[in-house]
C-alpha cells in the first residue's frame, strides 16, 4: 500500500509529459543562444513576425466582434437549431487545416467570382495579408466562440433575471452583469484564438504562402537551409505560447 | 393595489401549472406546496422571467403579462438571493435604486449596514436573505414576490427573521406572494394560504382556515393534520354530526351547509395539536368526547412531544403533540394507558375529495 | 460494540474541526449544529474519506484511523444519498450486498420493492434517502453514520420518515452518529446530543438535559431556548434560587453543586413552551411565580401560536408558546393583559459561558 | 420590440456561421461527384489513406492510453504541481504544430542521438510510419487529457467515497462508478484526438514528409497539380470530420 492510486496514474501519465517537455529542453540546450539572437534581428525573421502579430491580431478581432454574440446566442437559446449550430462551430475545429484550406480556395480563390472581384478591386484575397487573416479566422475563430459560450453557461441565468426584474433592460444586464462574470473566460478564448491564429500552418500555406507568416517560414528555413536555421522563429513562437499559456492559467 | 391572476397557464417541463386564478390585495398571501408543485413557476410568471402560455396577470390595473420584466415594477427576491457575486453588497442595493438615501434607509431597517462593503459569497444565509431583500425593495416595487425566503437557514435565524419579516410586510403595504413549503413559515406570514399541489391550486383561504378546515386529504396532510381516518355518520341533527369509528363516538360541529347522510362513510381529520390526552382517571369538561386509549410510542421532538396513541374500542391510531410539562405531568410511557379528549370543534369533515388521478409529479403514496 | 473518538482534529478551509472526544455506544447520538460547523467533516473522518491531522478512532475495539475507507465497515449514508445514478436502485443496493436474500429483505423493511428498476434520478427524496439508508445497511456495517438525513425533505414525509428511523435505530443494535441542523429531528431520533460550534464541542449530553438544560447561550439559542435574560440572585437556600428582573422575581430550582452568590448577576433561560400564559384572573397553583404581562404581537406557526408578551414591572420580553386550542381560550391579540406563569423547573441558569472569541465562522449576531 | 435581443445575436453570429459553411457548401458544387470518385482509387490518394488510418489509430491507442491515467490524476489531485502539470499537458495545444516539429526533430532527428540509436536498430523516426506517430501524438493527445479531465471532474467525487466506504477498492470504484460516468467524455476527448490525428499538418511535414499522410498529399497534390487534384482527399477528410462530430453530439 505504498505506491498510492494517485502516484499509480500520474506514473503511467508522465510518459506523456516527458514526451511534451523532453523536446523543448532540448531545444533549448542545443541551441547556442548567442548565435540565435543575433540571427533573431535577421530582416527575414522580422518581416515573419510583424505578418504573423499584424495578421493574428486582426484575426482575433474579427473572431472576437463575430465570436461573442455566436456564443452568448449558443448559451443561452432553446432553439432546436442550436445543435446543429454548435456542430457548424465545432466542424472548424476538426476539420485539417489543409481542408480548410482547400474549402477557403473555392470561395476565394483567384478563379472564383469572389476571389476576382477583390483582385480588380485591388484586394487580393490568396497571397496577401487578407489571405492570412482570412485562413486564420476560419481556423481559430471558433475557439473563441467554444471558450466563451461555456464562460456565458457558466454564468447563472438566474443573475440575468434578478437584474431585469430590478428594472435593467438586456444590454444593460449584459454590460454589468453577463460580460463581468463571463470575463475571465471570454479572455480564455481569445487568447486561444490568437494563439492559434499565431501558430496556423495548413491552411495559410494554401491560401497565402506569401506573404510568410512565422509557422510557414519556419518550413521555408527548414527546407532550403536546415533545422537550425528554424530556431531562431521557432523560438519567438515558444516564448508567445508560453505567455498564452501564462494567460490561461 | 391588488394583483390579479386569471387564467395563468403555463406547461413545464414534465407538468402543467394552472390554470390559477388569483387576487393578492395589499396581504401576504403564502403560496404552500410540496417541492416540484410548480411553486416558482408561478413566481416567475409573475415577475415575467417566464411566460405564460394563457392567462392575464393585472397589477394594480394594468395589464402586465405582455411586458418584459424590467417594466412590470414587480419585485421578485429569488431563493438565495440571486446577489451579483461581482458587487460588494452596497454595489448591489445601489445597483436597484437611484437613491442613495432611501438605500441606506434600507440598509438600516435590515440591519445590513455593517456588511455593505463585503462581497456577497461571503455572507451567511441570514444576511444573504436580508440583502436580496433590501435590493429589491430599493426598486419600490409594486408587489413584492419571494421565493423560500427562510429554506436553508438555520433555526434560530429562521425564528428571528420570520417575526422581522411579519413586521416588515405589515408596513409597506402592497400585494406579497411568497411560496414554501414549510407549513409554518406560511401560516406564520401569510394572511391567507394557497395549497399549490402539481401545478394546480388545492385550497385557498385565510391560515387559519385552510389549516383548521383542510377541503382534501392532501391539504389536510400537508398542514400536518395528520390524524386522517374514515368514519361512518351514526347521527345527525342540525348542529352536530356524530361519527362512529369502531365502537367509539365523536360529535362533530355540522357546517350550516354539509350534510351527510346517516349512514353513509366519510373521512374525517384531527390536527395533533387537538388531541388532548388525560390522565386515565382525569374528569371531564362538558361536552368533550373522552375515550381510552394505550400509548404506542413517543418521540421527543424538543419544543413538544409526539405522542402515538391506539384507542382500545376501535382500530384507530392518533397522534397527539404535547408540551413538555403536559407531556412531564402525564408520565406518558410506552404501553401505559390514557384517555384521549377531542373537542367538538377539532374535528374536521373533508367534503371535497379531489380525485386521484389528477395529481401531480409527486406521488405521495410511496414517503 | 461501541466507537470511541479521541482528540480527533482536522484543519479544514478556514476552520479547525476539534479536538473532538465522543463515545457512540449501541445508541444515537445526534451531532447538531449550523451549517459550516463542522458536522460532515467529522462524519467523512470516521468513514474514511478524510483523513484526520491527529486522533484516534475506534470501532469495537479494533483502531481504524489508518485504514482505508473500504476496510473501516462503517456504513456512511451520504447527504442526499450519493446514489450512483449508472445503475438502477436494484444495482446499487446489489453493489452493496453479495446476498440477494439480504438485500430483497431491505427493500420490504425500507418499502421500496416498487422502485428497485428504477434510476435514482427519477426518485423523489424521501425514496432516495431510503434507497441510500437500504444500500449502506446491505454491508451490514459496524457502525452507521447519517449525514442530514431528513433535510430537504417535505414536512409529511420527514414526519413519517422520522418515526421509521427511530423504530429502524431501536432494532440495528448498533453505533449510530447522525448528523442535522434541525433540532427537531436531531432530539426526535437521538438518544444523546452533541452540540457543535464552530468546529468544536459546545455540549454533550442525554437529548432532554441539552434541551433543558443547555450549558451555553448558543445551544440555549441554537435548542429554541430563547427567552434567554440577565438576572441578579436576590435570595439563595439549599433548594432554591431567587433571580431578580426589574421588580419580578423568579423561584429557580438551585443545582446541588452550583452555588451562585446573592446579588451577582447570571443568564437564565427558559423555553418558550414553559412559559405559560393565564387569563388575568387567573388561580395559582402552589409555588408558581406569577407575572403580569402584556401580549406585544403573536404568530400562527400552524400547530402552535408564538405570543410574545412585554413583562409590565420588568424590563424583559419572553415568548411563549401556545397550543391552538389554548390560544382561542386565552383570547389573545395585541396590547391583551395576561399573566405569565415560569415554573421553577422551567428557568435553567447557563453557568459555562463559553468565551466569545473561541466562536468559529458562524456568526450568530448579524442574523 | 419585434427583432429581440437574442436573434441580434444570432445576426451577428450568422456572420461566421456564414463563413463556416459557405466554403463547405462551395467545394460539394463545384466538384463533378464522378470524377471526383473516380480518383479516390487512384494508387496515391489510397496509400495516404491506409497511412493516416492506421497512423491516427496508433496515435489515438497511445494518447488514450497514457492520456486517461494523466487525466484522472489531474481531475482528483489537490497536489500544489497539479497546474504546473496541466500547462505542460496545453502547452503543446498552443505551440504551433510546425514548432512542435521543431522541437521533436531536436530529439529524434536523425543526427540526435536518440535518432541514430533508433535507425540502426531499424526503426527510423524520421521519414517513416514511427515519425508520423510521433508528430501526430505530441500534437493530438492532449485533446485525450484535457477532455477526459473535465469528464473525471463532471464526476461527483462524492459517488467515489460512496462507493468505497460501501467496501469497495479504488479499482472497483473506478470500474464500476468512475469511468461509466465519464464515458461519454472520455469518448469525445478519444474522438478529438483521433481527428486532429487525421489532419496533423505541420508537424508532419517536418518530422515525416514520406509515408505521405491525407494532409500532406493535399499539399502536395495542390503544388504539383492544382486546386482539383486536392479535392478527392479533401472529401475523405471531411466525410471523416463530420463523422468524428457526429460522435461528439
Amino acid at each position: 500500500r505504498r505506491l498510492d492510486w494517485l502516484t499509480v496514474t500520474l506514473l503511467l501519465g508522465g510518459v506523456l509529459l516527458v514526451y511534451y517537455l523532453a523536446p523543448m529542453a532540448s531545444l533549448f540546450l542545443a541551441v547556442p543562444p548567442g548565435e540565435v539572437l543575433g540571427k533573431m534581428t535577421n530582416a527575414t525573421v522580422l518581416g515573419a513576425a510583424s505578418t504573423s502579430l499584424l495578421s493574428a491580431s486582426i484575426t482575433t478581432v474579427l473572431a472576437t466582434l463575430f465570436g461573442l454574440p455566436l456564443a452568448y446566442w449558443l448559451a443561452r437559446t432553446d432553439a432546436v437549431v442550436k445543435n446543429l449550430v454548435l456542430a457548424a462551430v465545432i466542424l472548424p475545429l476538426v476539420l485539417p487545416p489543409t481542408v480548410g484550406g482547400v474549402v477557403l480556395l473555392t470561395v476565394v480563390g483567384p478563379n472564383t467570382v469572389v476571389g476576382s472581384l477583390a483582385s480588380t478591386a485591388g484586394i487580393p484575397l490568396t497571397r496577401s495579408l487578407a489571405g492570412v487573416v482570412l485562413a486564420q479566422t476560419f481556423v481559430a475563430s471558433p475557439f473563441v466562440v467554444v471558450t466563451a459560450k461555456a464562460a456565458f453557461e457558466a454564468v447563472d441565468p438566474t443573475l440575468e433575471y434578478a437584474s431585469r426584474s430590478l428594472g435593467k433592460g438586456r444590454w444593460a444586464t449584459a454590460r454589468n452583469v453577463t460580460l463581468p462574470l463571463a470575463g475571465p473566460g471570454i479572455l480564455a478564448g481569445v487568447t486561444l484564438a490568437f494563439a492559434r491564429a499565431m501558430g496556423e500552418f495548413g491552411a495559410t500555406m494554401m491560401l497565402a504562402y506569401y506573404p510568410r507568416t512565422m509557422p510557414v517560414q519556419i518550413w521555408v528555413s527548414f527546407v532550403s537551409l536546415g533545422l537550425e536555421d528554424a530556431y531562431p522563429v521557432a523560438i519567438i513562437l515558444i516564448v508567445v505560447s508560453i505567455a498564452a499559456l501564462a494567460i490561461l492559467n | 393595489m391588488s394583483l390579479e391572476l386569471e387564467g395563468l397557464e403555463r406547461a413545464y417541463s414534465g407538468f402543467d401549472l394552472g390554470p390559477i386564478d388569483l387576487t393578492v390585495d395589499r396581504e401576504v398571501l403564502s403560496v404552500l406546496g410540496p417541492s416540484g408543485c410548480g411553486k416558482t413557476t408561478l413566481l416567475w410568471l409573475i415577475a415575467g422571467v417566464l411566460q405564460p402560455d394563457a392567462g392575464r396577470i393585472t397589477l394594480d390595473g394594468r395589464s402586465i403579462e405582455g411586458l418584459p420584466p424590467e417594466r412590470r415594477n414587480v419585485g421578485l427576491v429569488f431563493q438565495d438571493g440571486a446577489l451579483f457575486p461581482n458587487m460588494t453588497v452596497e454595489a448591489n442595493i445601489a445597483y436597484a435604486s437611484s437613491d442613495p438615501a432611501y438605500a441606506a434607509e434600507l440598509a438600516e431597517l435590515l440591519e445590513i449596514e455593517d456588511v455593505l462593503d463585503r462581497r456577497p459569497q461571503t455572507l451567511s444565509g441570514g444576511e444573504r436573505q436580508r440583502v436580496a431583500l433590501a435590493r429589491t425593495l430599493a426598486t419600490e416595487p409594486d408587489a413584492l414576490l419571494l421565493d423560500e425566503p427562510l429554506s436553508s437557514l438555520d433555526a434560530p435565524i429562521r425564528r428571528r427573521l420570520r417575526s422581522e419579516l411579519h413586521d416588515l410586510f405589515d408596513t409597506i403595504g402592497i400585494p406579497v406572494v411568497l411560496v414554501t413549503h414549510d407549513q409554518r413559515t406560511a401560516t406564520a406570514l401569510g394572511d391567507r394560504i394557497t395549497v399549490l399541489r402539481g401545478g394546480n391550486v388545492e385550497q385557498t383561504g385565510p391560515s387559519t382556515a385552510v389549516l383548521e378546515r383542510p377541503a382534501t386529504r392532501f391539504v389536510a396532510d400537508f398542514t400536518g393534520n395528520e390524524n386522517i381516518f374514515e368514519a361512518s355518520v351514526a347521527a345527525r341533527d342540525p348542529e352536530t354530526v356524530t361519527l362512529r369509528v369502531g365502537d367509539v363516538r365523536f360529535e362533530v360541529a355540522a357546517d350550516a351547509d354539509s350534510g351527510p347522510a346517516v349512514g353513509s362513510t366519510l373521512t374525517a381529520c384531527v390536527h395533533p395539536s387537538r388531541v388532548r390526552l388525560r390522565k386515565p382517571a382525569a374528569s371531564l369538561d362538558p361536552g368533550e368526547a373522552l375515550v381510552e386509549a394505550r400509548v404506542r410510542r413517543w418521540l421527543n421532538e424538543g419544543d413538544e412531544y409526539r405522542v402515538v396513541v391506539e384507542l382500545e374500542h376501535a382500530p384507530l391510531t392518533l397522534t397527539a403533540t404535547v408540551s413538555p410539562p403536559e407531556f412531564e405531568s402525564l408520565a406518558v410511557d410506552a404501553g401505559s394507558r390514557l384517555r384521549v379528549v377531542v373537542a367538538p370543534d377539532a374535528v374536521h369533515l373533508i367534503t371535497a375529495e379531489r380525485p386521484d388521478g389528477r395529481a401531480g409529479t409527486e406521488r405521495p403514496r410511496q414517503d
